[in-house]
């Protein structure tokens, strides 16, 4: 079942057209990349997805409901949410404290249950999930640490931790990898593969490929607010568009 | 047509005495609440110098030092505030908007108890008055008018055409950029306060020819300021230069159809209005 | 799901606040007897000020430092004057409630506008709100008086047999509000909701990508702050019998800021300190009336500038000190402190 | 640097702690007053923008007091003899919620039974009530707001805002010319109670002079005077009345309007003429400002006593220093010395029905002046003292133009006086 369509959205900023009608679609459970160089329309199309902007045409549906127009907490609510290219973390609050607060939605005795996925393993107490989250992504030792003293990769895996505390069915990734060192690059990537064993289906952005062709089952590639290319790792390396993307954007001038 | 000339008046004094405080607030993003103080110095200086010089030499003379030594003075006294406060509680702008209130209350009571609470007024420099087309020009305003457009010419080519006025234009846009290009924020700190007292000064001895000197002429003149220089937009001085001809028109045409009591609110109105809907201000930078 | 410790630990300090009061209450309670007449009125202004202070800092919370506190209470002031002097004089009870809900409504209007603006700007356009509303009091001078204001407001009438009249009586009402309100602001502040507001204030952006809907969460405290201040304004109006719109201006809005300031708003005694501090200095230099601006203005930039973080923190290094010193003389090992770094 | 701020910040503690000890000791301790001596009480704004107001009317109740104490105390009705002391108190701009907060620390703290407060509506009601109930006689330079059951308030002269109707009806009287009257005022409550007044004045000579413009201006909008005149002078007026500019906005006002080619009268409640005199020739304007408050000190002929506060004032703070304001506290605190010479003892009470018992009270500067108000406020509580309207002389000193005896004014114009002031808000029958 496809758990996200998105069919022909563009987003013009006056004259600018950052994306100019772009179709994706996303099965459950897959593991999805969306790469480009930069100032292709990648973080564009995160925040047209994930409601920070409001397209200018086309539309976006997430489990069969068009979601164009919804404010990001209520697309977050049904359970689409995101992290952000530079970390977005509470940098005062300790680490537990970071993923108690991913539970907002869940939290309190009147909060109606919202049809989570089987395999995530549900709690009684916020305290138990946020415990099994830290386990999860390996930020137990230092769940009682203020955030903002934490080094830069770890920081971003607690970005991560966070949006996984709202038990989200599509978890979109803005470069996860960057800034982390090769060890930590290799951790987080086998963290987002388990993510998906446990039925979160994922979108990633990067602009490092070669981070990415490991993990993504498929790979959008988008360049100047348009699709060019969209297949398996093997298949997308070899597209010449791509090629011409990445290396020889002059050479597309001269033509 | 003497409403064409009130209009010219009333918006370089409004020009004069904001494009001061955009340049601080632009820079430092912080609320200098004395602003109207340095203003009233500059006023007092140019009391304080006619008193002194009045006999010796020509008034047009004793003007022009007193724009000069007001300047200086009150450039200084800038530079001391930024030492003392804004330094020390840079990550704490509404401590900063507390400490300067407390300093205007301050020089308020200073300048009360050294001279008098009674306003005064400086006899005029330039008397006399001018006919154009049905306009009576009296000569003091087209003097003012003449020294607010010599003052911002001096802006415009300073921030312009200088390495210093570029860094500041710089530090106003982006301050982080700024800082990445080696320029110094304490430097930078420094001359903002010390132009932007000055400019203060520089209106309050302008303006202090034309209308009364009071220890308390600040506080008026402050809140209109901060109306404009939002309307401008926040960091353009091109920006706050516009929005004074705005107010000008907009205060003069009230007060000429009778309507000056309702002036407060419409301010008042505007300036929600432009905040909320069009945070950048005219021509300010996105914010 | 349920969260167990974080409401268990919020109840537990809770609860030590509600000791604290029951022991502090009957000191209080007491207080006026023990006064002269003027120290009864200082006292309930105090009091007064005290619960548009508590309300102030409920709207710090969400992060924006609002300029329209004083103006918003107004509303308050002007319902019982209004209804409590026209010919069918509503009783003082309901439009004590009256008064309030309207200061909230006012707040929710302006909400719209007014919560489009960060920090400066916040400040600027709640000031540019809150004269807007002045002038409407000066301008209605049909319902509001005018420049002239409204005078000869009577005391509230009194209900279970308890008389209001007197300064003392008047005092309780406030006291009561001052208690009641403070510890339902206490809880709320330990909250679930409480610590979320802080932490869109904290990061607005991830608050809303993580489903918080961050519109709501920094309404409801500027709309709650507001209904309280509506409340001190309805208390403020009656006890003085007499306003004015000149008595909502920002010559009292500046030291209500400045008191939020001094103290420091992190914690939730820190404005009462700064309240405190300047009701002395003000009572204090109360001969040298000439002065009095120049005191308050060096006082106010000098714990600015040496308290680092207002008069909270100096109480609370104080308060370690303390704990210290006792902890060393019993010779017992001091508690360990938490590890990593303090909150 | 951070264990050298550790002292200061000890200290500052230390100061606050003390602060707050300081302000239980007065707290509880009874202010004693000496027996010999009379503590007198005056709210006005000490600081900010009003105290260019507030300051010199308090000085000049301070000279008040010096010229009693120097003949050595005020002789009392009981045969002693007082020496004067005066406690000054700020209402921080004439807010209505602070001259309250003063009154109670001048009343029920420091025990004042005797005081002075501003005529503006609205402060003298937000204190009525307790200087009733704690039998506070309150004079003020002017009536303002007066009534029955407060007869604790007294109008202690003329004063603001009754004078504006004598001085218009006067400027009119002396100059049959005049026929179109302007009148500008700040629409702050004692400018809406002067405009009614000058209404009422000119409202006296209907057949000689017609209101051609009547608008009020926000004090803080005042930023430009070219602006708010030229709408004044397109009505092409021969006299204006105006009320609210501060004595330096004035000068520039006459100057403005005399470069538009103003050649008319000017009506106001008192001209700083070393302000004026800076910027417009004293031939220019002589004969042509009426005005009158209390009575104009510097002028030596009307009163001896009077004369001697402008000489003691400027000896003390230097000529520009002055102001006409000065002699309104000191002439308003004049009723209570009277009332205190006449009654057999000094409580305030007594002083109080002694005064009002009085048909004729001899007041030490105007001399015999009856009571009335009675249509205005419902209560004879005002002092209608005779009030000496000034003009400029050639020589750039005022001149006595003429004394105006308010009651017998009255009498004839009030028929025609009152609807107007009803009109304008100002009867509180």
């Amino acid at each position: 079942m496809t758990i996200l369509a998105v069919n022909n959205v563009a987003k013009r900023f006056g004259k600018l057209a950052a994306v100019k009608g772009i179709t994706l679609e996303i099965p459950e459970g897959q593991i999805r990349a969306l790469i480009g160089p930069n100032g292709s329309g990648k973080t564009t199309m995160f925040h047209l997805i994930s409601g920070f902007l409001r397209p200018t045409s086309g539309d976006i549906r997430f489990q069969g409901h068009s979601i164009k127009g919804k404010r990001p907490h209520q697309i977050a609510k049904r359970g689409l949410v995101r992290t952000f290219q530079l970390t977005s973390i509470y940098r005062e609050m300790t680490v537990r404290e970071n993923v108690t607060m991913g539970h907002h939605i869940h939290a309190g005795r009147r909060a109606r249950p919202r049809p989570t996925l089987e395999k995530l393993p549900r709690f009684e107490a916020v305290e138990e999930s946020t415990g099994w989250i830290l386990d999860f992504m390996g930020l137990s030792d230092e769940a009682e640490t203020t955030a903002r003293l934490l080094p830069a990769g770890m920081q971003r895996v607690l970005s991560i931790a966070t949006a996984l505390a709202v038990r989200p069915t599509l978890l979109m990734l803005d470069e996860p990898l960057a800034g982390l060192n090769p060890t930590e690059k290799s951790d987080v990537a086998q963290k987002i593969a388990s993510l998906r064993d446990h039925g979160i289906t994922i979108l990633l952005v990067e602009h490092d490929v070669r981070s990415v062709l490991s993990v993504c089952e498929l790979i959008t590639v988008i360049d100047f607010g348009e699709k060019i290319a969209e297949g398996t790792a093997d298949e997308v390396t070899s597209n010449p568009a791509v090629i011409e993307a990445y290396l020889g954007k002059q050479s597309r001038h001269d033509a | 047509m003497q409403i064409v000339a009130n209009i010219v008046f009333l918006s370089t004094f409004y020009v004069s005495f904001a494009v001061g405080l955009a340049l601080v607030f632009g820079v430092m993003r912080t609320i200098n609440f004395a602003h109207g103080e340095f203003y009233m110095l500059g006023g007092y200086s140019l009391w304080l110098l006619f008193g002194l010089l009045s006999g010796t030499m020509p008034d047009g003379a004793t003007f022009i030092i007193a724009l000069v030594v007001a300047a200086g003075v009150v450039g200084t006294l800038g530079i001391l505030v930024q030492l003392s406060i804004f330094h020390r509680l840079r990550e704490q702008p509404f401590s900063i908007f507390m400490a300067t209130l407390g300093l205007s209350y301050v020089l308020q009571v200073v300048v009360v108890k050294a001279i008098g609470p009674m306003g005064q007024s400086v006899p005029a420099v330039f008397p006399g008055f001018v006919f154009f087309e049905g306009m009576i020009l009296p000569i003091q305003r087209l003097v003012v008018f003449g020294f607010t457009v010599v003052m911002m010419g001096g802006l415009y080519l300073f921030l312009m055409h200088t390495d210093l006025g570029r860094a500041v234009r710089a530090t106003a846009q982006n301050r982080t950029g700024a800082m990445l290009q080696g320029i110094s924020m304490n430097h930078i700190a420094l001359t903002t306060m010390f132009v932007g007292s000055a400019l203060a000064a520089l209106s309050g001895v302008l303006m202090g020819s034309v209308l009364i000197i009071s220890p308390f002429m600040g506080g008026e003149a402050l809140w209109r300021a901060f109306i404009i220089i939002i309307v401008g937009g926040i960091g353009s001085l091109s920006g706050a230069v516009v929005a004074a001809f705005l107010f000008g028109i907009i205060d003069t045409l009230m007060t000429t159809f009778g309507a000056g009591k309702f002036a407060p609110m419409v301010d008042a109105m505007i300036m929600l209005l432009v905040l909320s809907f069009l945070p950048s201000g005219l021509l300010g930078a996105r914010e | 799901m349920i969260s167990r410790s974080a409401n268990a630990q919020a109840n537990r300090i809770f609860l030590r606040a509600c000791i604290g009061t029951a022991v502090v209450l009957p000191l209080l309670v007491a207080l006026p007897h023990a006064l002269t007449i003027y120290w009864q009125s200082v006292l309930v202004l105090f009091t007064i000020n005290a619960v548009l202070l508590i309300g102030y800092r409920l709207i710090t919370t969400m992060g924006g430092w609002s300029f329209a506190h004083i103006s918003t209470a107004g509303l308050g002031a002007y319902t019982t004057a209004i209804l409590t002097t026209i010919e069918t004089p509503w009783s003082f009870w309901a439009t004590f409630i009256l008064g309030a809900l309207i200061a909230g409504a006012f707040a929710l209007l302006i909400s719209y506008p007014v919560l489009r603006t960060r920090h400066y700007y916040f400040f600027l356009s709640t000031f540019a709100a809150g004269e807007a509303l002045r002038q409407c009091y000066v301008q209605f001078s049909g319902i509001t008086g005018g420049t002239y204001g409204i005078s000869f407001i009577p005391r509230p009438e009194p209900i279970l047999g308890l008389d209001f009249a007197t300064s003392t009586g008047f005092y309780y009402i406030a006291l009561a509000l001052a208690v009641l309100v403070g510890l339902a602001l206490y809880r709320f502040d330990l909250s679930r909701l409480g610590r979320t507001i802080k932490a869109v204030a904290a990061n607005e952006e991830l608050s809303e990508s993580i489903g918080i809907n961050t519109w709501a969460l920094r309404t409801l405290p500027f709309v709650m702050g507001s209904v309280v201040a509506g409340a001190g304004g309805v208390l403020y109006g009656n006890f003085n019998g007499a306003i004015n719109p000149l008595d909502f201006g920002t010559v009292l809005m500046f030291k209500l800021v400045a008191a939020a300031i001094v103290g420091g708003v992190t914690t939730f005694f820190g404005p009462l300190l700064g309240l405190l501090y300047l009701t002395a200095l003000e009572e204090i230099f109360r001969d040298w009336a000439q002065w009095v601006p120049l005191f308050w203005g060096v006082s106010v930039v000098a714990v600015i500038l040496l308290s680092e973080g207002g008069l909270e923190m100096v109480a609370i290094r104080l308060g370690r000190r303390a704990r210290r010193w006792w902890a060393g003389r019993a010779n017992r090992p001091p508690d360990g402190e938490r590890t990593g770094s303090g909150r | 640097m951070r264990n050298i701020q550790g002292i200061p910040r000890l200290a500052l503690s230390a100061i606050a702690g003390a602060a707050v000890l300081g302000m239980a000791v007065t707290a509880t301790t009874e202010t004693v007053s000496a027996q010999e001596t009379l503590v007198v009480g005056a709210i006005q704004p000490q600081a900010g923008d009003c105290g260019q107001w507030g300051i010199p009317i308090t000085r000049g109740v301070q000279i008040w007091a010096d010229q009693l104490n120097a003949e050595g105390g005020l002789l009392a009705g009981d045969g002693k003899r007082y020496m004067i002391e005066l406690k000054a108190y700020d209402n921080v701009c004439y807010i209505p919620g602070e001259e309250l907060k003063a009154g109670r620390r001048a009343i029920l703290d420091d025990g004042i039974k005797f005081m002075l407060q501003t005529f503006t509506p609205g402060s003298r009601q937000a204190i009525a009530q307790m200087t009733t109930d704690n039998h506070v006689l309150t004079t003020s330079y002017g009536a303002g707001y007066l009534s029955g059951d407060h007869p604790y308030l007294l109008g202690g002269i003329t004063g603001s805002p009754a004078a504006y109707m004598l001085i218009a009806s006067r400027a009119l009287t002396a100059n049959p010319d005049v026929k179109r009257a302007a009148i500008i005022t700040a629409d702050t409550s004692f400018g809406l109670a002067a405009k009614a007044y000058f209404e009422a004045g000119i409202a006296a000579h209907p057949d000689q002079a017609e209101i051609v413009y009547n608008e009020s201006y926000s004090p803080d909008a005042t930023k430009d005077m070219l602006g708010l005149l030229t709408p004044l002078m397109a009505s092409e007026p021969d006299m204006i009345c105006q009320l609210g500019f501060v004595p330096a906005q004035l000068a520039i006002m006459i100057e403005t309007v005399e470069q538009l080619g103003f050649k008319g009268v000017y009506c106001a409640e008192g001209f700083t003429m070393p302000q004026i005199l800076k910027r417009v020739t004293a031939e220019a304007l002589a004969g042509r400002m009426y005005s009158g408050y209390a009575f104009e000190a510097s002028e030596p002929t009307f009163s001896e006593k009077g004369h001697q506060l402008y000489k003691t004032y400027v000896e003390e703070w230097g000529a520009d220093q002055w102001t006409p304001y000065v002699p309104i506290g000191y002439a308003a605190f004049g009723t209570i010395e009277a009332g205190i010479r006449l009654s057999p003892s000094i409580d305030s009470e007594v002083v109080m029905k002694t005064l009002l018992g009085t048909e004729s009270v001899d007041h030490p500067i105007f001399g015999p002046s009856k009571w009335g108000g009675e249509e205005i406020y419902g209560a004879n509580n005002h002092l209608l003292t005779p009030l000496p309207i000034y003009n400029l002389g050639a020589d750039g000193n005022l001149v006595l133009d003429h004394v105006v005896d308010h009651a017998a004014w009255w009498a004839a114009n009030m028929d025609v006086a009152l609807p107007i002031l009803d009109a304008g808000g100002q009867v509180y029958r």
